[in-house]
């Protein structure tokens, strides 16, 4: 029986915490409890240094347990449980208090805040002191790949994987591959071909041997984990196939927005008024007429038709304002003698080449116009007999002041994007989150754009959030690149905070299966004993309060270590007993 | 001085705890009133845990759980639901008021979110007074 | 009401020059330069705004270009090139074709042809005047001083009969486009009510501003206001006393250095040709974003009144020195470049901004000083 | 069978003099002799006249397809498809051959040119004709620079259990994010989230750091290039350093900080950063007195550590052989002083965004306290923590960008950068107001937009209009803007102005594109070899281009395209073969091509 002893370090994160919570102080004051052996405060714990001094301490103190004090776990739990790998001490004899996110960065009072810091830090003693050494345990990697959804990203990261030799299912739902790129006539700002390329691109999936494509597919379910999911799709709604992969890459798209929820507009309501898909098939056609077959003699472009707008979405589509640069330097050739109306708000042209593609358009007779998006919004109606048009918008416009009206025969309305309507059957399919606009959430937003918080699942592409070509193509192969990493290492550690079954104290009442999301608990009908499939258990922990008779222990969160926290957080005067180990 | 309680709050840790962690990165301001649980899943809530925490000398426990349909475990905040239904019973049976008690889905996007429900949950539980628990313990024994 | 937009107005607008109509981004950066801007009169952004947007009412009512003396610092410092220094010069053009009820002033901008054409005929019908159709024969006898009697040639009554016909002339064309420039711009202007009594109280400002151009001495460099000013100065005393006061001005007798004649005469003629010769040269080095795209009718009027000084110089020489032929031709030619250039650009072309400029300045006074009539929907 | 379908030939480029040029003849005269070419039309202008001749000659020759070539020609195809469609051809039968993104490949431009003509004039893309030969590959990979881009290129071949030589030419990792407070739009602090990264590379082990190392040249063919390295002499040995600071504390050399953007200063013996990696000392030469004149030497009297400081140690060159190379180089920020109506350099209180984000930051020279530049006892304008705080902050954008003066790009990340600082004026100057002058508000990324509305309501006074000139009176700072939206001229006293500088491509992006043959764009960026479809592969095999050098990018961009250069790299590492280089396949193996297909 080894002696307890812990390490506590509270973090300054520079000024960001020592400027609310007395740092100092919580180090003093937990410095008492027994089975302490050191608390210290530290700058930044998260600096090679401030992880140095852990190392240290337990190597000369002997330290077996270990308490950091500092940001979000979410942030830097990973780093310090790797710093007490490096000092030999398992990673798992470590609890963090998050005195960042949830104290300093959210209160006004210092004391209150620094009796906060020093309740949560107790608690993380309390819990810390039954922690239990786990080991990680690694699952081969099944080196094929499941792709959702047959865009141009989906295509480019099955390219990429295919292109090193390995297995990829592209599973698309639609007829064809190719998305909503298949819609486009030129892609901007070098007003590329974008037939061609996707042309060339669909061409190389379908020669590639290593890709099999399955058009017209549903996924029915998917099951699993990371390196060994399995999923039933049913290609062209007949006979259903189970495949075998080890990772999943989600690249289902979007969807634009309906531009008849927007009254101003009038879309379906008078015949000339197009989306810019629409106005995509005029110019494959290369037909650019009003309904009655007469070229338009004034067009007028209207962007953020749906975006930026708080009564439809509140984000940016990023792609609208350079796609309607595109067509007014499309219907500036086609239709030369054309007055051109570019009805805007701001003119976010940010890519390579595209501030120059903005210039260019100005400099070829094209009418910038600019309106609020927030409204109130421009409104087309009917031109009279005498107008000589068919239509007029009247707008306020913002960089002259004035009120206007502008001559249309054709209204194209740049529609932003917004997230599938089947999105969210997906993100359960596979077991990923939505941010509040159903986009797919990544695990980072900076750091790790396409991993999720799920092993194994990445997103890529415009179900992340709006973006243009190159950018999705960026993610697809980024995510290309960490699954040929997982499978150039053909194994991959899976979760250790699964729950365990303790076969003596389990009474056999099966309430744990029925609780189970993942069937990951079966019964053993001979010992009438349930049994965890550990690889299958994702550490939720739902049985482990369903069991009546504490036979489930979920590790790491087990009920003797979440009461001691409670115990922590509520006893201030009480010194923690001393238990062994 | 006005009376301070002490609130215990259990958070999931896919979509609460990064709600609240968002609450902090945003530096929306709350009531400090509040010491959270990271737990994988609210459906890991344990009613032992919030009854432990009653018993400790909580003024009030709140849990927070994915919205319904966004569970990271695809259903656990259903099982918190259920277990949330029985124990608001049984804690007024008890002779705690139920208000202490609350159940609120929190997705990471909500900061702002998190620190309104904290903020109202201070208030009501201020208003409240502190835990009728002491005066149970003693009628119990 | 709201104004319908109209691509076509830079087309019609780009016949008086060329600009760069398009490149405009609007970063403001330009109006925010200028050192003569102000609030209510915000400019060179807005009126390039008006342009682009095709906004005819809104031009025709902005006093803006005039306010301008394009100092350039707008284009240099401009993030898109485009030039709204140049676009304010390009749009005095335009106006002055908008106020022009004649029509002639459009034909002269947008067509060099009928500019030079019409200026030819007028300096036929110079050439034919004096040098043919004049009664008096070319007279060898000089004065007791020994120069030229230049009156006896040309009798003066005729000649300054003649230049009052030209005046009343150029003048009244001048002051019906000035009434029409105010009805456009103050009339028409319904946002604000001008009283009778601002009429009078800032009429001083109107002769300020014509003698001092002190707006153009707030641009930031300082030289080109100095030359404007002396050649504005130069330009309208030799006008005043060869139209005005010829009797007085043009006399058998050579006065003497010390005499208001010969002072008065000296200095406009230098005042004209310092700054002719500073507009001259900075536009052959086409140094500055000022002189950088010199519009032909700037290089008429810059030749034609060079032409006139030189001559006017030389019938003085000559007179002076009693070469009898040499004055006799120096007179005709002088007559036939100073008649059409008078009657050309006074009333229709460059030479009109002399009278606008200071009308603007008045225009705008009298817009600040009046009462707003509630001011229009603005957010 | 290319040769059976008829095909007419337009020619676009929008500089009229290039149809004069001997390169232009060379052109049309080899399409002129392309199989089945029966027209060529140069320089299409588009007007209504053009459109007639355009489809008389269509109708005349009846070609099956049309090939646009030259200079963004998609401008032109949208005329070409409504002549097309007019006379009752296939507008679908149009192929664009775009030969500006050749720009800068100036020995194989023609002939590339050619290749992509002879692919297109066969119906085909140019990916299709042009296929680079296949080479073995050497197992470890090069990646050059140790920015955030070469951090995640790096991590991501090496967590494939891949050798990487990661090559920086400063003393540390972590480029210029490891100077930003914080990042937008989450707001969480760019250290917390960079460091842990740099440290994994630090203690990785498959990545060999070389810090203090340039790449001087590189000889050989894809999968197999020989680097010669030039690596400077730190004059600290990295293995036995334990970063005491003691020599540091002793040295009498002091010198700007580079890593504060010049606003403190630090010693000539010296740690870049408190979370540098690796976290060892260095001696800069520029500054160090025993380098000027052989006297001094006392950082190595007072270093614990024996023969660790070696003030004679020399600059070394070695080779390495790689089989792929990454290169993410990264930018360098404008000079603001290019820009003289701001007054950078004459008024202390005018700083860059950079400078800014060392201010504000708790690890930077004031502790994170806003307070104004003062004079040392040298006469040297820092920051001290204990100077008098600003009241009221101005924010100029598009400072060097937008601009035709300096760079007609924009810089993408400059309006997101700056609505975060004047979030991080309000955070910690409550009181101050903070006056931000913009042209267009470009917030385009995932919850950028929601930010911004967040910064609206914060009450920072977000002004439609380009600041004109920053001027001094008074002692104060004026800036003067014309609020477009409401119709006014503000003369805005300030007490500090911030100008949100853009992003330009390194001094020495010629030179190492030109070691590494590779392309750049007109802007001087890296080149990609299609916009479209390649936003990181080079002409060069084995050669991709990650982070703001190929273009101006955000975090999580830059983060994505690092990865997506790493599965390149990986791709062939997995598979063992490598693709050769585009521009080295040769106008004849093209036409082969067309005849096989």
């Amino acid at each position: 029986m080894e002696e307890v002893k812990i390490g506590v370090y509270v973090c300054w994160c520079g000024t960001n915490i020592a400027k609310m919570v007395d740092v100092e102080e919580v180090a003093k004051e937990i410095g008492k409890y027994p089975n302490v052996v050191i608390a210290r405060d530290y700058k930044y714990m998260c600096s090679d240094p401030g992880q140095e001094l852990i190392i240290n301490d337990i190597k000369k103190l002997g330290l077996n347990r270990v308490v950091v004090s500092a940001c979000s776990p979410r942030i830097h739990e990973l780093t310090f449980r790797k710093a007490l790998e490096k000092a030999g001490l398992n990673p798992y004899l470590f609890e963090m208090a998050n005195i960042r996110e949830q104290d300093s960065w959210v209160h006004t009072d210092r004391v209150e805040a620094t009796r906060k810091a020093k309740d949560l830090v107790r608690a993380a003693l309390h819990k810390v002191l039954f922690h239990e050494p786990l080991s990680e345990r690694t699952v081969e990697i099944n080196p094929a790949t499941l792709v959702i959804g047959g865009g141009i990203a989906g295509m480019s990261a099955a390219l990429e994987i295919a292109g090193a030799g390995k297995k990829v299912y592209l599973v698309e739902k639609m007829e064809s591959l190719g998305g909503m790129m298949a819609r486009l006539d030129l892609t901007f700002p070098g007003l590329e071909s974008a037939r061609d390329n996707l042309q060339l691109t669909v061409a190389r999936v379908m020669k590639d041997p290593n890709i099999e494509v399955y058009t017209n597919t549903v996924i029915r379910d998917i099951f699993g984990y990371v390196g060994n999911f399995e999923c039933i799709i049913s290609p062209n709604f007949k006979e259903d196939i189970s495949l075998q992969f080890g990772n999943v890459v989600v690249a289902t798209g979007l969807k634009t927005f309906d531009p008849s929820v927007i009254p101003e507009y009038k879309y379906g309501q008078l015949p000339d008024i197009y989306t810019s898909h629409e106005f995509e098939g005029m110019l494959t056609s290369g037909r650019i007429v009003r309904k009655d077959g007469r070229p338009p003699e004034n067009v007028a472009i209207i962007h953020c038709v749906g975006s930026r707008n708080r009564n439809y979405h509140e984000y940016c589509s990023r792609v609208c304002c350079m796609t309607a640069l595109k067509y007014a330097n499309q219907l500036r050739s086609a239709l030369p003698e054309a007055n051109i109306f570019e009805i805007y708000a701001d003119m976010r042209a940010m890519g390579k080449g595209c501030e120059e593609l903005y210039s260019l358009s100005s400099r070829r007779k094209i009418m910038f116009l600019m309106f609020d998006q927030q409204g109130p919004l421009p409104v087309i109606r009917k031109a009279g007999s005498r107008d000589k048009c068919d239509y007029l918008i009247t707008l306020q416009e913002k960089l002259s002041g004035q009120d206007i009206e502008v001559p249309a025969d054709m209204v194209i309305l740049m529609v932003g994007t917004e997230a599938r309507e089947d999105a969210k059957e997906v993100a359960h399919q596979v077991g990923i989150s939505m941010c509040g606009n159903a986009f797919f959430i990544e695990k980072h937003p900076k750091l790790d754009p396409v991993a999720t918080t799920t092993n194994g699942v990445y997103i890529v592409g415009s179900c992340q959030g709006p973006k243009d070509i190159p950018d999705s193509i960026s993610q697809a192969r980024a995510a290309a690149a960490r699954i040929l990493g997982t499978i150039a290492q053909g194994s991959v550690t899976v979760e250790v905070t699964t729950a365990n079954v303790n076969e003596e104290l389990c009474c056999g009442c099966q309430t744990c299966i029925k609780v189970c999301p993942y069937t990951a608990i079966s019964f053993k009908e001979e010992e009438k004993v349930s049994f965890v499939n550990e690889i299958l258990c994702k550490g939720c922990g739902t049985c482990g309060s369903a069991c009546p008779t504490g036979a489930i222990t979920c590790r790491h969160f087990t009920d003797r270590q979440l009461i001691n926290q409670i115990e922590g957080l509520m006893r201030m005067d009480v010194e923690p007993e001393l238990k062994e180990v | 001085m006005e009376f301070q309680p002490k609130i215990i709050a259990f958070l999931c840790n896919w979509c609460s705890y990064t709600g609240a962690d968002l609450a902090g990165t945003s530096r929306i301001k709350y009531a400090p009133n509040i010491r959270v649980i990271r737990v994988m899943c609210s459906g890991r809530v344990d009613p032992t845990f919030v009854l432990k925490s009653f018993t400790e000398g909580a003024d009030g426990v709140l849990i927070c759980g994915c919205h319904p349909g966004d569970c990271h475990y695809h259903e656990g905040n259903y099982k918190c639901l259920r277990r949330y239904h029985l124990l608001v019973k049984y804690i007024e049976q008890m002779g705690i008021r139920p208000e202490r008690l609350r159940l609120e889905w929190v997705s990471a996007s909500e900061g702002k979110i998190f620190a309104e429900i904290v903020n109202e949950m201070v208030q009501t539980v201020k208003a409240l007074g502190p835990s009728e628990v002491k005066t149970v313990v003693e009628t119990l024994t | 009401m709201s104004q319908r937009v109209d691509q076509s107005l830079v087309r019609e607008v780009e016949k008086f020059g060329k600009g760069s109509w398009n490149e405009c981004f609007h970063c403001g950066n330009c109006t925010a330069i200028c050192p003569l801007t102000e609030e209510g009169f915000l400019f060179p952004r807005k009126s390039y705004r008006a342009m682009q947007m095709g906004l005819k009412q809104t031009l025709a009512s902005g006093l803006e270009p005039w306010l301008c003396y394009y100092c350039g610092d707008c284009s240099t410092s401009c993030p898109r090139d485009a030039n709204p220094g140049e676009t304010m010069m390009i749009l005095r053009r335009y106006l002055t074709s908008v106020y022009d009820w004649t029509g002639l002033s459009k034909k002269f901008y947008t067509s060099h042809w009928w500019e030079f054409i019409f200026v030819l005929i007028l300096a036929v019908i110079m050439v034919i005047l004096f040098g043919f159709i004049n009664p008096n024969p070319v007279d060898y006898t000089l004065t007791a001083e020994g120069s030229v009697r230049i009156n006896a040639m040309f009798p003066i009554k005729w000649v300054e009969l003649g230049d009052w016909a030209m005046a009343i002339l150029v003048a009244s064309l001048l002051i019906s486009n000035i009434l029409r420039m105010w009805y456009k711009t103050v009339i028409q202007d319904k946002s604000v009510k001008v009283s009778l009594f601002s009429y009078i109280r800032e009429f001083y400002l109107l002769v300020v501003h014509f003698i001092t151009q002190k707006r153009f001495s707030k641009c930031e460099d300082k030289n080109y206001w100095l030359s404007h000013w002396f050649l504005m100065t130069g330009y309208s005393i030799m006008f005043a006393v060869i139209v005005v006061w010829l009797p007085w001005f043009q006399t058998e007798k050579v006065y003497l250095w010390y005499e208001p004649q010969r002072l008065l005469g000296y200095y406009a003629t230098f005042g004209l040709l310092f700054g002719l010769i500073v507009a001259g040269v900075g536009r052959i080095r086409k140094k500055g974003v000022k002189f950088r795209f010199s519009h032909i009718s700037d290089w008429l009027f810059i030749v034609m009144l060079f032409l006139t000084t030189v001559t006017g110089i030389l019938v003085h020489i000559f007179r002076i020195n009693g070469m009898v032929e040499a004055t006799y031709i120096s007179y005709i030619v002088h007559m036939a470049v100073l008649v059409p250039m008078v009657i050309v650009e006074v009333p229709f072309s460059k030479w009109s901004h002399l009278a606008y400029r200071p009308f603007a300045v008045y225009f705008a006074n009298l817009k600040k000083s009046g009462q707003p009539v509630k001011a229009s929907v603005q957010s | 069978m290319a040769g059976d379908k008829t095909t007419g030939i337009i020619f676009y480029h929008p500089d009229a003099a290039f149809y004069q040029s001997d390169a232009y003849a060379a052109i049309r005269d080899y399409a002129a002799g392309l199989p089945g070419v029966r027209s060529v039309i140069d320089g299409l202008e588009v007007d209504l006249s053009c459109l007639d001749t355009l489809a008389s000659v269509i109708k005349k020759h009846d070609p099956a397809r049309v090939v646009i070539a030259g200079v963004m020609p998609g401008l032109i195809k949208s005329a070409v498809a409504r002549v097309l469609s007019e006379t009752g051809k296939d507008p679908g039968n149009i192929r664009l051959v775009d030969w500006s993104v050749l720009h800068g490949l100036n020995g194989q431009w023609l002939e590339l040119t050619k290749a992509m003509l002879a692919s297109a004039v066969a119906g085909m893309m140019p990916e299709e004709c042009l296929i680079p030969s296949r080479h073995p590959v050497h197992p470890d990979t090069l990646v050059i620079g140790g920015g955030i881009a070469g951090i995640q290129a790096s991590l991501e071949v090496a967590d494939a259990g891949r050798n990487v030589i990661l090559v920086e030419k400063s003393g540390t990792i972590g480029g210029h994010m490891a100077m930003f407070d914080k990042t937008f739009p989450t707001l969480d602090c760019a250290a917390c989230i960079l460091t842990p990264k740099m440290v994994e590379v630090g203690q990785h082990s498959m990545i060999d750091l070389l810090t203090c190392t340039e790449v001087e040249a590189v000889t050989g063919v894809p999968g197999d290039y020989t680097v010669s390295l030039l690596k400077r002499a730190r004059r600290v040995n990295l293995a036995t350093c334990i970063g005491c600071g003691t020599c540091a504390e002793k040295c009498p050399r002091t010198a700007p900080s580079e890593f504060d953007a010049l606003t403190t200063h630090r010693k000539a013996i010296y740690i870049p950063f408190p979370q540098a990696v690796p976290n060892k000392y260095l001696i800069d030469p520029a500054h160090c007195t025993y380098v000027e004149n052989g006297k001094c030497g006392v950082c190595v009297k007072v270093c614990p550590v024996p023969d660790c400081i070696n003030l004679d140690e020399k600059d070394q060159r070695t080779e390495i052989k790689v089989g792929n190379i990454i290169v993410a180089t990264g930018f360098q920020v404008f000079d603001a002083a290019r820009v003289p109506q701001y007054g950078y350099g004459k008024f202390p209180n005018v700083l860059t965004s950079l400078e800014f984000e060392r201010l504000v930051n708790a690890a930077g020279p004031t502790g994170g306290n806003i307070t104004f530049r003062s004079q040392d006892k040298k006469g040297n304008w820092i920051f001290k923590g204990d100077s008098d705080t600003p009241s009221r902050v101005g924010i100029i954008h598009c400072v060097g960008s937008r601009d035709e003066n300096h760079h007609p790009y924009c810089s993408k990340v400059c309006c997101m950068y700056s609505l975060k600082l004047a979030h991080l004026v309000k955070e910690k100057l409550p009181q101050a107001s903070v006056y931000e002058y913009f042209i267009d508000m470009r917030a385009f990324g995932k919850g950028y937009e929601e930010f911004y509305e967040r910064i609206k309501e914060e009450g920072v006074h977000i002004i439609r209009g380009r600041t004109a000139k920053v001027e001094e009176r008074n002692g104060k700072l004026m800036m003067r803007s014309e609020d477009i939206l409401n119709d006014r001229l503000i003369e805005q006293e300030v007490d500090m102005v911030i100008l949100a500088v853009g992003l330009e491509p390194r001094e020495d992006a010629a030179a190492l594109a030109a070691s590494l043959g590779i392309s750049r764009s007109n802007d001087g960026w890296f080149a990609e070899t299609n916009r479209c479809l390649e936003p990181s592969t080079t002409f060069t095999g084995g050669i991709s281009i990650a982070g703001v050098c190929q273009g101006p990018k955000d975090i999580p961009d830059t983060v994505a395209q690092a990865s997506a250069a790493a599965a390149r790299v990986l791709q062939s590492l997995v598979s063992g073969e490598i693709a050769g280089s585009i521009k080295a396949v040769g106008l004849q193996t093209v036409e082969d091509q067309i005849k096989n297909k």
